[in-house]
């Protein structure tokens, strides 16, 4: 079991929960059960999100390994300039 | 292999030293190609008829008199694009040409090609567009309102509340902790309100191209871009075709900043020149770029802190409204992550909002979003100082972003540099520098969260024992340099043996825009894992030759040699003599990566920076600026300093005079270098720099990007300047003179 | 629309060219005469980046009209070096990393030989206030004067 | 459009005075060639001045110094004679531009861009310069004082054009000074500026005074009552600060993007207040 934090805009979504509990052990399958689970997140998903794990910034890549106790943290597709 | 000092870290040999560039002959001797530089058999001129107004219904456009003109090859209008599902190319597609309504003082409406330049102005001036003016909005505040003109309808995400007016797109919060206990704590409360306007990225070279299509659909084109694939994928999809079937090549490139990250003539003039059937050359003149290209975005922002007697930020909350121009636009998401993102925070809290208004299409511009929301926060933390009495390095110590620190933007640091970059500044003669009367010192931490991305590198052997580095990521910077330099290092040879050019999109795999500060992180990553692959096929060859285990060969200053006394005796064979045997041992010898770089370092500044205020004009100058920035490890020192003193010098210009002035008829009243004052040499000191070298886990070497950063703390650093010199706070950007002046005439 | 006829003198050798009247110099030496050196970044003399002499004075080529340059001398970037062997700015340029994309550096380059040509040892202040036409974005100017002072000791001390 | 390079006043007069359509002179074309770049202008017939024989010339005349209407302005600063006699007027026109507009452009075209901001006008007029006019008419002499007309207007009839400015003698223990205000450095069109020129008796009292003002009205302004606040004073705290108060009343600025009226009318008076302090010592007044 993951713990995913999400950002604050997203708790509207979630029933009000800052941090959601999800089986998984890649970045897809924690996004695909996320979605499952809280079906408000879908439209934010599908845009584009990136991921840290334990500090570091995944932007879309699937297979990144989760361990349990990673700290996971949901946030915005990040871009620059 | 590699040397290793007395604690087991690497001694590096070309890294960290100061090459003379591959480019830099071209470009001193003006033989370097930039987007207009270049022409072609049959070429045609395309111009661009542009909305005069802000916001308009386009009801008709009648072309019939232009496509009559002798000398006319085509003419396009929106109807020549097809048309978009996906929202983003929709918003890029109707940015390059309108489709039914003209959004902002300068919206593309039609474009002519023809054989003369002349003929192509006279062409503009024979197409009738009637439209019919719709009333505009241009500040971000009165656009939020319920009884503001709609820019576009139907435009909001699930995040905007139900019942939020038309033209706010997004909202976003992030943060953690009980605010209300955290300013519970507090012994003084410190709230301001900021507004920024718009800037732009001001690079010196108007966006140009040149585009040809032949008559099976193969299309070419050359431009200006800080990413040629992304142009592709984009203008593949606006004409409606396969990817496959167009070739972008990157010109050099005459400053971006994230200005030239996107798209604005490129599909037009390929419509045209498919149109005409022959190649069309378009660009910009600065009113365009200015008018018709992305500026940064306009905000309004609310800030508020809650600080002890000692100095401890108990709760920081913020409130940003951003607009991005006409078309929806993320970028508020970014500054709100941002803003508090220098401190360690029990109770933080920020609100982003994105509001649309007759203004252009936001491009980024060096860390998107971050300049404006930072400047407001290290303002009010200035404040608070002066307050408490607190020395602002002080209290920027105590409250520091250290490792374990949960960000405000949710995780949790790894080894970060600001107490490293905040110590350094403590310990310069700057910060204690006397100062004269109606001079002041002001002080801004900043950061950039820089990211890895898309990279493909190709690195191929030759015979000669020299070795080429195929990347796809245009140099604006001296990034080249580097990438020869991480070439070299890991191979072990010499820096001129090594020589990188930049591949066109059907020379190399997808590789992401230049752009948060990746370059030389993921692009020298993927570098050195090529070099690396090399290596193990070299060592291969050399075991096949000397008949020995390939495991039982390793690299060692640039050569093959024996991993250990039981694997044979056999003098090291160095990289020239495996490449001059390569085609008889097994063919030419090439190492490649690909990947989705990952585990990129963020990066913190800090600068100091003192001004004096005439206190008679409101006039401020800058006497003396030094940035102190963490670079994990300076691949190419000279090009570190440039960034940290090209970023300081933008964010000065946008801090006292860089502003787009709309009028009350919504049209951009400076768009030139004469009244959209970006900084001249006379007005600048020497800008010093310190680099601080705090290594990033996530690359081999360490590397953290440093070309975004430097531009978020001058805003802050400037105002908090002339804020001490003027006994005034000063809260609104940019800080002209007349503005000062007003400021200190009201202080009485 | 008549065209004029110009013959004059590009980087010592001799050019001639038809130009429409309103066209300018900078247009003609990019696209009739191929010196792509000399950039236009604004086209209304507040950048610099087309910067070159004429009859030894340093002008904006964007505000000169080529058929202006009926029988004068016009020096280019690409008339710095004497063949292969660099103009010592150019040499300090590379060396001093007073560059970054690069398209300013022509128009700098040209302004900072005809400063040196009037004052071979100028002091800061004074290179900074006679390059004030010359823009650059990405530098901050820091390492343009540093490069300018260094070819100045060379060309001193030649 | 065509152009026009004739080698005598009288040629160029003719040219333009025959022209049915727009007609425009072409001196250093820094204003001009903008203009038209911009669309804002689509001049017929331009007439390039700078080959008449005379008018690229500087020729001392009358203790004074009769300058070409085609001398450009660094041509001008490196003329050591001018600048000694009129240090004001030379400051004003090298503030113009940058080093590259400097190598083109001219006084007389300066002036007769018509812009409330010229930098070159408020010196000519503090000084007292002349306009040599030819015209269809013959030649004709005219104060600088009396030519702008409003933005973008000054008073030649058609066909008129100027061929040089007298710049006239100066009684002993006289000085000029000119500043303007830009937020950078330079390159910026003045927010305001101010020109000063004093003569001093032995004592050291001002005997004559003209103050002049730019940028803050449709045209530049000589401020009668500004120069009387300092005449027959050794220019002290009381007569710069009436100096400073009569200027900004004088002043009838607009809004714009450059500046508010509030900001040019404060400014206008210190700078007035400043120029006025580098005029006297120049004058040899000892503060």
């Amino acid at each position: 079991m993951v713990t995913v934090t999400i950002w604050g805009s997203l708790r509207a979504l979630t029933d009000g929960r800052a941090t959601l509990e999800v089986e998984a052990s890649t970045f897809k399958q924690l996004l695909d059960r996320l979605v499952r689970d809280y079906p408000g997140l879908r439209p934010q998903i599908e845009r584009g999100v990136s991921l840290a794990v334990d500090g570091r910034i995944y932007r879309e890549a699937w297979f990144t390994p989760i361990k349990p106790d990673s700290e996971v943290v949901l946030m915005p597709y990040m871009t620059g300039g | 292999m590699m040397a290793l000092d007395q604690n087991g870290k690497r001694i590096f040999k070309v890294v960290g030293t100061r090459p003379p560039r591959p480019d830099g002959i071209d470009k001193v001797t003006g033989r370097a190609l930039y987007g207009a530089d270049v022409a072609a058999p049959g070429m045609l001129v395309g111009r661009i008829l542009r909305s005069p107004h802000a916001h308009a219904e386009i009801v008709a456009i009648d072309t019939s008199a232009a496509v009559a003109l002798e000398g006319v090859k085509a003419v396009v209008t929106g109807t020549d694009f097809a048309p978009q599902a996906d929202p983003t190319l929709r918003d890029i597609q109707e940015n390059c040409m309108a489709r039914g309504k003209a959004l902002y003082d300068g919206h593309a409406v039609a474009a002519v090609a023809a054989t003369t330049a002349a003929i192509a102005r006279a062409a503009l001036k024979l197409i009738k567009v009637s439209y019919k003016p719709l009333p505009h909005v241009t500040d971000v505040d009165q656009a939020m309102r319920a009884e503001a003109p709609v820019v576009q309808a139907g435009r909001a995400l699930e995040s905007v509340p139900a019942g939020t007016p038309d033209n706010v797109t997004h909202r976003c919060e992030f943060g953690h902790g009980d605010l209300a206990a955290g300013f519970a704590r507090a012994d003084l409360i410190v709230t301001r309100s900021f507004t920024t306007a718009a800037t732009h990225q001001g690079y010196i070279e108007p966006h140009a191209c040149l585009a040809s299509m032949t008559a099976d659909g193969k299309g070419d084109l050359w431009c200006c871009t800080q990413g040629q694939f992304n142009v592709r994928t984009i203008c593949a999809a606006l004409l409606g075709i396969e990817a496959s079937q167009l070739r972008v090549t990157a010109s050099e490139i005459g400053g971006g900043f994230g200005g030239k990250t996107s798209v604005f003539i490129e599909p037009v003039a390929l419509a045209l020149a498919r149109r005409a059937g022959r190649p069309v050359k378009i660009v910009m003149t600065r009113d365009e770029v200015f008018r018709a290209t992305g500026p940064t975005v306009s905000t309004s922002i609310d800030v508020r802190i809650g600080v002890t007697k000692a100095g401890r930020i108990t709760a920081g909350e913020a409130e940003l409204r951003y607009s991005g121009g006409a078309f929806a636009c993320p970028t508020v998401e970014l500054g709100a992550q941002a803003a508090f993102a220098a401190y360690d925070l029990e109770a933080v809290r920020t609100i982003g909002w994105n509001v649309l208004t007759n203004r252009p299409k936001e491009a980024a511009f060096r860390a998107p979003g971050a300049p404006a929301a930072i400047y407001a926060v290290e303002c009010v933390i200035d404040e608070a100082c002066q307050r408490l009495g607190l020395d602002p390095l002080e209290v920027r110590l105590i409250n520091a972003a250290r490792k374990g620190t949960r960000s405000s933007y949710g995780p949790t640091f790894d080894d970060i540099g600001l107490l490293a970059t905040l110590n350094a500044a403590k310990a310069h003669p700057h910060y204690r520098a006397p100062l004269a009367p109606g001079q002041g010192r002001g002080l801004s931490a900043g950061f950039w969260f820089n990211f890895g991305g898309n990279t493909c590198v190709s690195l191929n052997v030759n015979t000669d024992g020299t070795v080429g580095v195929t990347e796809g990521n245009p140099d604006i910077g001296g990034s080249r340099a580097a990438i020869s330099q991480m070439a070299a290092e890991e191979l072990g040879i010499p820096y001129d043996k090594v020589r990188t050019m930049i591949a066109d999109t059907a020379s190399l795999g997808y590789n992401d825009v230049t752009d948060g500060s990746r370059v030389t992180f993921a692009v020298g990553l993927a570098t050195i894992k090529a070099a690396q692959d090399a290596i193990r096929k070299m060592c291969a060859r050399a075991a096949k030759i000397w008949g020995i285990d390939p495991d039982a060969v390793e690299w060692v200053d640039g050569a093959a040699v024996p991993a250990g006394p039981n694997a044979g005796k056999f003098p090291p064979m160095t990289l020239a003599e495996i490449a001059a045997l390569s085609f008889k041992t097994g063919g030419p010898i090439a190492g490649h990566h690909e990947f989705n770089a990952d585990g990129a370092g963020v990066s913190f500044g800090v600068h100091l920076c003192d001004v004096e205020v005439d206190p008679e004009t409101g006039a401020t100058r800058v006497l003396r600026y030094t940035v102190f920035q963490d670079a994990g490890r300076a691949v190419h020192p000279s090009y570190v300093e440039g960034q940290m003193q090209g970023g300081a010098a933008q964010g000065i210009g946008w801090a006292l005079n860089e502003e787009y002035i709309y009028g009350s008829d919504g049209r951009l009243q400076n768009p030139g270098f004469l009244d959209y004052r970006v900084p001249v040499a006379s007005d600048l000191p020497m800008i010093e720099t310190v680099i601080l070298e705090i290594p990033n886990p996530g690359h081999p070497y360490g590397v953290r990007g440093v070309g975004e950063t430097s531009i978020v703390p001058p805003l802050a650093a400037v105002s908090n300047a002339v804020s001490r010199a003027i006994g005034v706070r000063m809260n609104r950007l940019p800080m002209s003179p007349p503005r000062v002046l007003a400021a200190i005439d009201a202080k009485g | 629309m008549k065209t004029i006829h110009v013959a004059a003198t590009v980087n010592g050798d001799a050019v001639e060219f038809v130009c429409a009247p309103e066209e300018s110099l900078l247009d003609v030496l990019r696209n009739r005469l191929g010196l792509t050196g000399a950039k236009e970044g604004c086209g209304s003399g507040d950048c610099g980046a087309c910067s070159i002499t004429l009859n030894g004075r340093l002008v904006c080529s964007c505000l000169v009209l080529a058929a202006e340059a009926e029988g004068a001398e016009i020096g280019t970037v690409e008339g710095l070096a004497r063949n292969d062997a660099l103009h010592p700015l150019q040499q300090a340029f590379i060396d001093h990393a007073a560059l970054q994309c690069g398209i300013c550096t022509p128009g700098i380059l040209v302004a900072a030989k005809a400063l040196l040509e009037r004052n071979p040892d100028p002091s800061e202040s004074e290179i900074r206030y006679w390059l004030a036409g010359n823009l650059c974005r990405c530098t901050g100017y820091d390492k343009i004067v540093r490069a300018v002072q260094a070819a100045a000791r060379k060309m001193r001390a030649a | 459009m065509r152009y026009a390079k004739p080698e005598t006043a009288a040629e160029a007069v003719r040219l333009l005075a025959a022209e049915p359509g727009i007609a425009r002179v072409l001196a250093g074309g820094t204003d001009l060639l903008v203009q038209q770049r911009a669309g804002l202008v689509e001049p017929d017939l331009l007439v390039d001045i700078k080959h008449i024989a005379g008018l690229r010339a500087i020729v001392p005349e009358a203790g004074g110094f009769r300058i070409g209407a085609a001398v450009s302005g660094a041509e001008l600063g490196e003329h050591p004679g001018v600048r000694a006699l009129w240090p004001g007027v030379v400051e004003g026109f090298e503030l113009i531009g940058s080093t590259q507009v400097q190598g083109r452009a001219t006084m007389a075209g300066n002036l007769c861009n018509g812009s409330p901001a010229a930098d070159s006008v408020p010196a000519l007029v503090a000084a007292g310069a002349m306009a040599r006019i030819a015209g269809p008419d013959g030649e004709r002499d005219c104060p600088v004082l009396e030519l702008p007309q409003g933005p973008g207007r000054v008073a030649l009839t058609r066909g008129e054009i100027i061929t040089s400015i007298l710049l006239p003698a100066r009684p002993p223990r006289s000085g000029d000074a000119y500043l303007r205000f830009t937020p950078r450095s330079e390159m910026d069109i003045g927010v305001a500026s101010a020109a000063v020129n004093l003569t001093l008796d032995a004592a050291g009292r001002v005997v004559a005074a003209r103050v002049v003002l730019g940028a803050v009205a449709p045209t530049v302004r000589l401020v009668a009552p500004a120069a009387a606040a300092v005449i027959g004073t050794t220019l002290d705290d009381a007569a710069l600060a009436a100096l400073a108060a009569t200027c900004a009343q004088a002043c009838s600025p607009i809004d714009d993007k450059r500046g508010t009226i509030a900001f040019r009318t404060e400014v206008a008076g210190v700078l007035a207040r400043r120029a006025a302090v580098i005029a006297y010592a120049r004058a040899g007044g000892r503060k």
